[in-house]
Parts: C-alpha cells; structure tokens; sequence
C-alpha cells in the first residue's frame, strides 16, 4: 500500500473557499450506513429481492472523504460503485432502493440496472456501464462552468480498470490542455473484475499518469478518510484558483465480490482478502474516534442497530412502492415523442390490452 | 436573400445563433485558427474568441465527450467531426451515451448536443474520406439524424438543430459544399424536422433521395421527364424523425418507388424506406421497390465515379420499374 | 456425441480448436484466471497458458487492435468482447481496420480475427448488457456476422468462423445460453456460412428469425400448429452472408413473411430481410411483410419482459398476415 | 527544440545483433530521393496529375534514421506520411507512383488515396487514414513474433497528433504490460493540421509519456540522422533482448503544407518556417559529409540532377500504366466474392456494357 498522502507534485495552497474541517462522526456514521447497505443488498439479491449489485465495501472511506470536500454546486460524474457519494450528498436511502428495485418512484424510471442511479438534485450525474466515459463528460461540464465562469469544480469517479479506457486519456488531456477545473479521482481498488492492478498497466502507481498530461498525480491512502479529504479539498482549491485538474489515486481494496454475478474465489485467495481486510477504513476511522475519546463500543453497537434496521425498513417501504407504468417504456427517447414512437406504444397498448404482453 | 453554397450557409447560421445565443460554442479539429478543413468555421473565431470556438487535441472521444459534459451543463455545443469517416472513436460517446442520457436518466439529464460532419463521397477522397454511414445512427435511438441538401434547407435545418432538445447528427454533403449554390433567407426561420421536401411532383414513379443524391435524382427525372415519364422527387431531409406520411403519400399515388442513396446498400437506410412500404403500402406497389445505391464494398479511391450513384442508374432504375407489373 | 449447452458449446470447441493449430489463441477481458464472465472460457488457460489465453487490460480498442495484429502476423486469435454493448470502444477498429483490411491493401494484408461477443436481452440486465446492435455490423462491408440459435449450431459455426479467411463477428445468444441443451457431436465439422436453417417447414406463413428469437417463433409456430396453421421457421444462422435464396423459397411458397428479432426496428436487420422481398419477391406476397422486434427505444432494465418479442406477439402478427390479403 | 539525444531512462545496452554501422551516403541519397520526389508531387498535384499528396520534408532524417536502424525482418506500420521509410525499405519509386495514380500496376489495386500505400514483400503494412489506429496493430503484431519467438521488432510511425488518439494509448498500455517488442516512433512535426504541439497536450514533452505506461520515452532531434539512428537502434537492441517497448519522439518540423488541400498560412508564419529551415536534415548531414570530406557541391549538384531526372521519368512512365480494371471494385471485400457480391457486380457489368457507369 501507498504512502499516506505522498502527494507527487505540491503546489501553493490558494485562500479560495477553504472548506471548514469535516465532522468525523458525521463521516463515520456515513461510512457505516453505506457498509449496512451493502451487506443487506447483498442478501437481498441472494433473496432474489433484487436483481443485481455491485458492493462498495472497502471503498467508504475513500468515497466518503472525496464527497466531504466537496461543495454542493459542485458536479459528480461517478461510475456505479459510488453508493456512498450518493448518501454522502443526501440522497435518501429510500431513492436508492426505488432504483434498485426499478419501481415507479425510482428517478430514473427503471431505466438501468441497480447501482446505475443519477439525481439532479444534488448534482449527481446519472452512472453509466461502459467504464470511463463520465470522465471526459466531467471535463467537459468543467468547461462549461469555466465558461459561465462558475465557482465550481467537478469530479469524476472512476475505478483502477478505467484507466485503461479511451476517456481517461482524452479526458486527461483535454483538462491538461484546457487547464479545467476537475478532479479526477481514481479508486484504485485492486481489481477490475479478476484483473489484478499489477497487470492493468505497467507504471508503478496509476498517480504518475498525471504526468502525461502535465497535471499533478496524488497517491493517498484510501483508507484513511482524513488523507482523502485533505488530496481532494487541496485539489479542489488549486482548481478553483486556476491551477487546472489534478490525478488522485486512491489506493483502496475491494473486499466484496466485483458484483453479485462475480465470484472472487476464482482469482483471489482468502488469505490476501483477510491482510486487506486489516486496514478496513470504518475499523480505522472507528479507532480514531475511539482514541480521541468521541466514541465507545457501545455507542458503535447503537448505531450499528439503529442502522440496520433504518435499512431494512427503508426497503421494505420501497417495495411496496407501484410498479412502473409499462407505457413510460417510450418517454423519454426524445424530448417529445416522435410519431414513430407513437406508433410503436398504440400497437403496444392493443397488445397489452388483448394480454399478449406480459408484465 | 442572398446566393450562397451550403458551406456558406453553414458558416452565416453558426454565425447567427452564435450572436444569438452566448451557450452556443463550437468546437473540434482545426474549426479555430484554421475556420475548419472545409471552412465551414470561417473567421467565427476571430469574432466569438477562443472560448466559444475551441480548437481541440485530436481525440473524437474527447470531442463528443466533452460536448455531452457541456450540454449536460446547460451549453449547446456544435461539435465538428472533421470527416464522417472519423466519428468512430467517438462512437461509444454518441451511442452509448448521448442517443441514451435523456432516456437513462429518467428524463433528468438530456444531453443536446449539436453533431456536424460532412459525409459523402464525390471528392476523390478514398476509403476513408468518403463514407455515408448514416444507418449507424439512425438505427440508434435517441439521436436524431439530418441531411439537408440545398444552401437554404442547410441554415433552416441547422437552426432547428441548435434549438432542438435532442442531439442531433447534421451530416453535410461535402459533393455538393460549394457546387451547388442558392437562394437564403436572412431571417432565422426554421426548417422542422420530420417534413419531407417534395423536389418535384410526379405521377409515375416516386424517387427518395437525401443530401447529395437529389440533385442526381433531379436530374434523372430530368431526362425522364424528355421521355414523357413523369417522376416525383422527395428529398427526405431528415432520416430521424423520418416523415413516413410523405413516403407513403407519394408511393400511394404513383405505385413505384426508388431509393438513392450513396451508401452501402445492406442494412442501409434504403431498406427502412424498402420495408416500411412492404409493410404499409403493399397494395399500392406496382413494381418491386428497387434501390440504387453504393455497392457492398468499401468506398475505392480509384473508381468512385462508378461506386456512387449517378443519374444515368437511376433512370435505368425507373425503367425498370416502369417495364414491371 | 453429448448433451450440452451453448456456453459448454463454445468452451469445447475452443479447446478443440487450439489443440488442433498453435495459431488459435484467446484473449480478451477477464478470459484467463477467471474464465470469462460467462465461462466460455473456463479452463483454456490451465490447459493452454498464458500466452495463449491473454487476460487483456480493460480496453476494447486495445483488444482488437492488437488481434488485427496478431493476424496480420499470422496468427488466428479470438477476440472475446465481454458484452456487445461494449464493444463500442473497437469499433473504430472494426469498421475502419478490420473490416478493410484485405480491401483497401489490395488483397496483400488480410485480417481474419474471431470476434465473439454476448449479445440480447432476457438477464435482466438493462441498457448496457442486453443490446443487439448486429445491424451496424452488417451495414460494414467486410466482416461477416454470425449468430448461432443452438449447441450444435455454435459448434459447427465457431469451427467455421475459426477456419474462415475473414473477419467474423460471433454473436452468442446469452439469454439461452445455458437455458438451451442439445446434442453435439464430437466431430469437427462445421457448419457452412451462408446456409440458413430450415428449422419447422410450413406452408401458410414463413418466419425469420435467428439467435435466440428461434425458440420464440418456434414456440410461436407450436401454438399455431395447435390451430392448424403451418409455420415454416427458418433460422437465418450467418447474417453475412445472407442465405438469400432460402428467404426467397420460403416466401415464394407460403406468401406470407414475418420477421423477428430483439433489435430495436428502425433500420434493423429485419429492414433488409423485407427490403429483399419487396424487391424480389413482390409478387409472391400475400400479405404486407411484418416485423416483430424490440422497440425504437433504448433497452430497458424493469420492462424488459415487455420489450422482447415474445411468442404471442409473433402469433399476432402471424394471425394479421393470415387475415390480410 | 530538445537536446539532441537526451534519453530519459538509459538502459543497458545487449548484445543481440548489433546492427552495422550506417552509410551515410546511402541515407543522404535516400532524402534526397524524398525530398526530389515531395517537390515533384507537389507540383503535380498543381498540375491535376494526382488527385492529392502529404510531403514529408522536413522529416527525411527521422524516416531514413528511424529505417536504417531496423533490419529487414522487422515489421513496419506507418502513417500515411511515411515515403522516405518505404524508399528506404527498397520500395521502387514507380510502385509509389502507381499508388499514387490508383493505375492498374498499384499493389493497393486503387482502393486509397495518394500516399497510403503498404508493401507486403518489405514488410511495410498498409497505411490507413483514421489517426492513430496502425499503433495498436504494431503491438499486437509484436505479441504474435513474441509468441512464435521470432526475433524482430515492429515499430509503429506515427505523428504528434497521433499521441492524443485512443490507440496510442491502449497501444503503449498493452505494449507495457504485455511488454512487447516495439518501438513507438512519434514523428513531432510540431503541428496536427493547424493544432500546434502546444495545444495537443499539456506535458512538457511526447516522450515522457512513457512511462505511464512503464516505458522509457526518449527525446532526439529528428534532424540529426545518427541521432535518430542510434536512438531507435538502442530501443531494437533493448526489445529483441526482452527489455520492452520504448517511446521515441523524434523532433522536426514539417516545412511543407499538411497535405495539398491544406493552407498552412492560415495559422503560421513565415518566419517560423523559416527559422525551422534553418535545421533541414538534409543539409545538416550534407554539411557533415562535406566536412568529413566525403561530399562535395559538385557531386551534390549531379545527385540532384540525376535524382529529379529519375523521378521525373518514373512518375511518366507510371503515368502510361493501364487503368484499373472497374470489375475490381468487388474483389477483396471477402477472400471469395459472396453470392450477394457477385449479383451486384452482375449488374455492374451490364450497367457498364450498357453505357450506364461511366469511368
Ligand atoms: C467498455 C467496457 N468494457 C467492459 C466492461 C465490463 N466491466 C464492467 S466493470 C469492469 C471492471 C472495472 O474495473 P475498475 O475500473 O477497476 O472498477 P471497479 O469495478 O473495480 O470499481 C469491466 C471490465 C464495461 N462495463 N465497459
Ligand atoms: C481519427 C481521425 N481524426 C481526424 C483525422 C483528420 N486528420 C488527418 S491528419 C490530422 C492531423 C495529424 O497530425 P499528426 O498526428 O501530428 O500527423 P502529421 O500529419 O503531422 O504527420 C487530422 C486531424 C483523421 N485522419 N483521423
Ligand atoms: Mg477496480
Ligand atoms: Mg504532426
């Protein structure tokens, strides 16, 4: 594992917009909730309650860090594993689920499989599947707030397989060249699916690739949040004081399977999980409080319960949401429906009327 | 009014809705300095800065990427892909990502961007500066897919375009960039989307034709018509959304139909038109559908001017036809 | 001979192919270690090792291009792509590169790369793991398409693939992917391109289908024989080449045609299996010629029950064409 | 421009099939050959003679160093700037001018336009317009030698533009991990189109790039023939001994137009060409030979002569060649026409014979 924070490039630390500290606890109960998620998530796809999701665990500090030194103006563009960002920005637990379950609350209609949500509300991009295309939106988004001359910066979450993909080096570039005010923040979790990071690329750490683009590449531990929070708010200001974009590689480790389809027994041995599994950043985060006299094992054991069981009800109201509208199968294609469309949904409603179709 | 070829009516419209409208930027290879390999751009930089007509590193993905970012902001971005034959690296941003934000996002994040890139042979540009792959596009849902062919129907549809909420592919016939010249409005009206522009009205045979090919079917029915054979041309102008009353409307009356187009024949677009008529138009149909079209082959440097339809095969078309049922 | 599914097909015949020629190799996303998200490959790389089964960085652009390569060498490889809706990122690769090769070097550097890819719906897995996008692939000249609908079929295909001198793209029905057993033979013999399946022969209305569509225009043609129609079901196998003149004998016999396929219907595959018999086979047709296909949509993840063609939408189309005409 | 030579990773030299000393007369014929041959086809595509051409000059010592440096079992994979390169490979004059006229002599059979040529005897793959693509092919076709355990390298030409492509960066990604035998030999021209290497991207040089994908980039002047000679020799040598690929960028400056449809006053200066003149590569080394004693004015005035004279009557000669035969226009899409194919061109002939298709 990284250096804690070894930061590859310094630069002056601008005045601009110091964010204030963050609330540990806050972070702390943030991270247990998304880790609670996850593992009931994980169970109900067993249960077959829902169809699919890709785990985060290992991941919240990291994920949590970054969104805490953020501003709410400020744009994300994540990929799908980024659960905590999402609740990080206050999306309520009850909108995740609704996209999981694809119900007629869910905010993108059913659209895409779970973990693949977007709300506008709080300036979170809609994830897609194919790896790394939010990152050159992100720049893109950042040249448009340059243009309206916007305070703002914007960040894309991507993981250590992505930069590999065509966006990372387009979208790298086109921020270098246009000194773009985005963070790029690379979760480096180890795997992309069963390829491990030693055979993803040849450099010695993904943070070095910044140097390709003329920007600053940032190794941090992501397993401690207050590292991630200090790379990301430092590259925040030198963003918005005009220093241009900046490369953080978060070194983090995927302790749950690629997705609920992945089976990481076939790549992975136990043993390396369980040295992994040592540095879990909520044990970490936990000891901190605990040593700084803000926290007991009691109070964890609390929330923990208060937390799980927030969790299953949320659910359990989410599924009792109504199903979609098939009809709504044809919003949303254009701005208005073409009558093409309108044709393809009058034969389709004669179809579901006469049952030839099944819901 | 004013005479003018399509690249200048390109050139006026950018300009216009640039003035017009301070989120309209263009962007891409050489579109700044340079005014475009087409000089499609011409001198908008020196008037709107470097800012609003960004000249680009050489990466499409990065292009198109950029521009969804932009849109997804709230700007209209123009991007200009220098060939149509270079689109493909950005292929996987405009069919995964722009053609489906709108709908994957629930209705809350459309992207509207502005796709220009001149398409066609007739240049002698070879295999890769020649191509119509059109059917790529329209086959994709989401975007919408325009091909004006005159100076005038280029500035109406590209200002419908730019106010258009949904991304939009304005392919441009590079054959016809300057040869053809003609009369264009000032004014900033706007050519809707989804209205087939009927050329020429006839009674015994329909011909479709979009971008470069209605001049060819113009003058096709030209000859024909020396010959007493009365044929109605119908420029589609937009492919998505297709006017498939106009389609059907003209096939009803004359009973024949041809269809011109220079790309690829299998899977092109022609065999939407092809099947939309065997589907709601059978028993109007006199005579088999016949298209005239590029062959199943790559585009040749050599011999485009037999790879590219001309009059004289669209005639033949129309005989044929004509002998038929 | 043994039972076996169309995954357990491909894995086999993988094997097969790499014992026979140290040319064959594997490589792609997750193939080696982990034997490909779906198993196709599963044990190639205990058997064959690593530098014959290439775990590949997360890069389709990188994978094809370096295949091109490999077979501008001489070798034959295998190129997995983990889902069709990703192979976007080589599809400049595909249509520029690979799909010229041999053309625009003058015959001197052919490419014959194996691309294989899971394509369709019906595993719930919405937008970017269930598209079917063979139609842009059809539309390139160059490279031949081929989806195969069983075991056996994806045995006999995949050895002819392999042996093929030209690009292939090989699309793998993943929704019957294991849910389909049939008997496959242990021989290696393939089964020719361009030779479609006459799957249940009948004489009142043909359909056309291929992949995993099969199963659902024969369970279709089940329920129709149960009401004494006769359904002729042909599995079209290689889209290129088109097995054009058994399209053409079947609907000259029954005068009936419905197409089916889970691609979206606007200038789909079916458009130029109609398009084919409006221009040849016009006077054969009985009835208009309908399509039975997924929606001008993206694909979605919650209705995707009612986006795919089931066998009650290919029964009412059937039972329209029967009335019409 | 870069310090001649400065290589920024150095590594240890092998012994593997140490190539011979260059010939430096033979090189300078050769860019004298580019060089007569640029300036006959410029003024011929004036004339309507060819339909387009792209000059090199300017670059004639990176294109002869580059090739003198690798042996003939090697594989080559330009761009479609690259005549010198294929000159130097042996490619006779005339096939060139064949390709450039599309006649029925032409290896390509008139399928691209002037200056994509390729030549399977001398192993120079067949040039394509789309930037960047031949790049990964060049590692893939390094795999398969690596794997029949052939001892060659391939090199990939390609230009400063070329670096901002998908395949530049998959291509050296793959090439480091799977640490291939090749050798990426960047061409900076300084320009892309119009786009000055300034606005291409933000790092400080092309070379660097390397190592973000753990590969030694290394800098030369492009104008200094040995020094691109050693340059690319050193990377062979580093490749055939299991070492990996190398990055080079080769400086230079293209002194002509991009191509004959390009205006290149529209975006640069006079003087700036002419300061770039002042570093011709052909002078440069003539100069060295003079002062070695081994060049004289006289002797160089004949070489011109005889060279232009050569050129001059090769391109008639090719001119008299017979055209294409149309039918052709089927053949190699497929290894066998299809049954599909052969119907069009059944009424291709008819249409022909009819008078229809006109060539
Ligand atoms: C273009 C593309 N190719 C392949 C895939 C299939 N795939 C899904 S996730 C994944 C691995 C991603 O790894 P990484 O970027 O490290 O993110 P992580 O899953 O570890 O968070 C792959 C190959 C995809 N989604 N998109
Ligand atoms: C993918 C792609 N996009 C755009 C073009 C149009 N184009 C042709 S050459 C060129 C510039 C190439 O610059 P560079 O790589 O530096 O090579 P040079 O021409 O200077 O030798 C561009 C943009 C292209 N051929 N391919
Ligand atoms: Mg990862
Ligand atoms: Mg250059």
């Amino acid at each position: 594992m990284a250096e804690p924070h070894a930061v590859s490039q310094k630069l002056p630390q601008s005045e601009t917009d110091a964010a204030p500290e963050p609330d540990l606890l806050d972070a702390y109960r943030l991270m247990v909730l998304a880790r609670a998620t996850d593992e009931r998530c994980l169970m109900l796809q067993r249960q077959g309650r829902i169809g699919f999701y890709a785990p985060l665990m290992g991941q919240e500090a990291a994920q949590v860090g970054a969104s805490r030194a953020l501003a709410p103006q400020d744009w994300i563009f994540p990929a799908y594993r980024e659960l905590a960002v999402a609740l990080a920005r206050g999306v309520p637990l009850r909108a995740i689920f609704d996209q999981l379950l694809g119900n007629a609350d869910d905010r993108i209609r059913g659209r895409q499989m779970p973990n693949h949500f977007g709300f506008r509300d709080v300036n979170f991009v809609v994830a897609s599947s194919p790896i790394g295309t939010q990152i050159t939106q992100a720049v893109g988004a950042a040249m448009a707030a340059q243009r309206r001359k916007d305070s703002i910066v914007t960040i894309a979450f991507f993981g250590d397989g992505a930069t590999s993909s065509n966006d990372f080096h387009a979208g790298l570039n086109f921020a270098g060249v246009f000194q773009t005010p985005t963070i790029f923040f690379c979760q480096n979790n180890q795997w992309a699916i069963s390829l491990p990071r030693e055979k993803q690329t040849r450099s010695a750490t993904l943070a070095e690739k910044g140097s390709a683009y003329g920007m600053p590449g940032v190794l941090v531990d992501g397993n401690d949040f207050l590292a991630v929070y200090s790379a990301v708010r430092e590259a925040r200001e030198r963003a918005l004081s005009g220093g241009g974009p900046t490369l953080i590689e978060a070194e983090v480790y995927r302790f749950g399977p690629h997705s609920t389809s992945d089976d990481p027994k076939r790549y992975r041995t136990e043993e390396q999980l369980a040295a992994a599994k040592e540095r879990d950043p909520i044990l970490r985060l936990k000891g901190e409080l605990v040593s700084a006299g803000r926290w007991t094992e009691e109070l964890d054991h609390q929330l923990w319960e208060e937390v799980r069981t927030r969790v299953t009800r949320t659910f359990e109201e989410a599924e009792k949401a109504k199903p979609l509208d098939p009809r709504s199968i044809f919003d949303d294609v254009f701005a208005h429906v073409t009558p093409q469309l309108a044709e393809e949904r009058a034969q389709f409603d004669a179809e579901l009327r006469d049952g030839v179709l099944k819901l | 009014m004013s005479e003018m070829n399509i690249v200048q009516a390109i050139n006026r419209t950018l300009r216009d809705a640039m003035k017009e409208d301070p989120d309209v930027l263009v962007l891409g290879e050489d579109v700044g300095v340079n005014g475009g390999v087409f000089r499609a751009t011409d001198g908008l930089i020196r008037e709107f800065g470097a800012e609003r007509v960004i000249d680009t590193p050489l990466s499409e993905t990065g292009i198109i990427g950029t521009a969804i970012g932009m849109s997804l902001y709230g700007l209209k971005p123009i991007a200009e892909i220098q060939f149509l034959d270079f689109i493909y690296p950005a292929f996987d941003q405009i069919v995964s990502e722009l053609a489906k934000f709108r709908y994957r996002s629930g209705g809350q994040y459309p992207a509207h961007v502005v796709i220009r890139a001149p398409y066609g042979g007739g240049i002698k540009g070879g295999i890769y500066h020649s191509q119509s792959t059109e059917a790529y596009f329209c086959h994709t849902a989401g975007i919408k897919v325009v091909i004006p062919s005159t100076p005038s129907d280029a500035r109406g549809l590209l200002f419908s375009a730019i106010a258009d909420e949904d991304p939009v592919l304005f392919l441009e016939p590079k054959r016809i960039y300057r040869s053809l010249t003609g009369e264009v409005s000032d004014s900033q009206e706007k050519v809707p989307f989804g209205h087939a522009r009927v050329v020429r009205e006839g009674s015994d045979v329909s011909v479709f034709a979009y971008g470069a090919m209605v001049p060819v079917a113009q003058e096709a029915a030209d000859a024909l018509g020396r010959d007493g054979v009365s044929t109605e041309v119908i420029d589609l102008r937009t492919l998505v959304p297709l006017d498939e009353a106009a389609v059907l409307a003209s096939v009803e009356k004359t009973g024949r139909a041809i269809i011109v187009h220079e790309a690829a024949r299998f899977c092109g677009f022609g065999a939407e038109l092809s099947a939309i008529l065997a589907e709601k138009a059978l028993y109007s149909l006199k005579a088999p559908v016949l298209r005239v079209t590029g062959y199943d082959t790559p585009f040749p440097y050599a011999l485009e001017n037999v790879y590219l339809p001309n009059p004289e095969r669209v005639v033949r078309a129309v005989r044929q036809s004509l002998q038929a049922g």
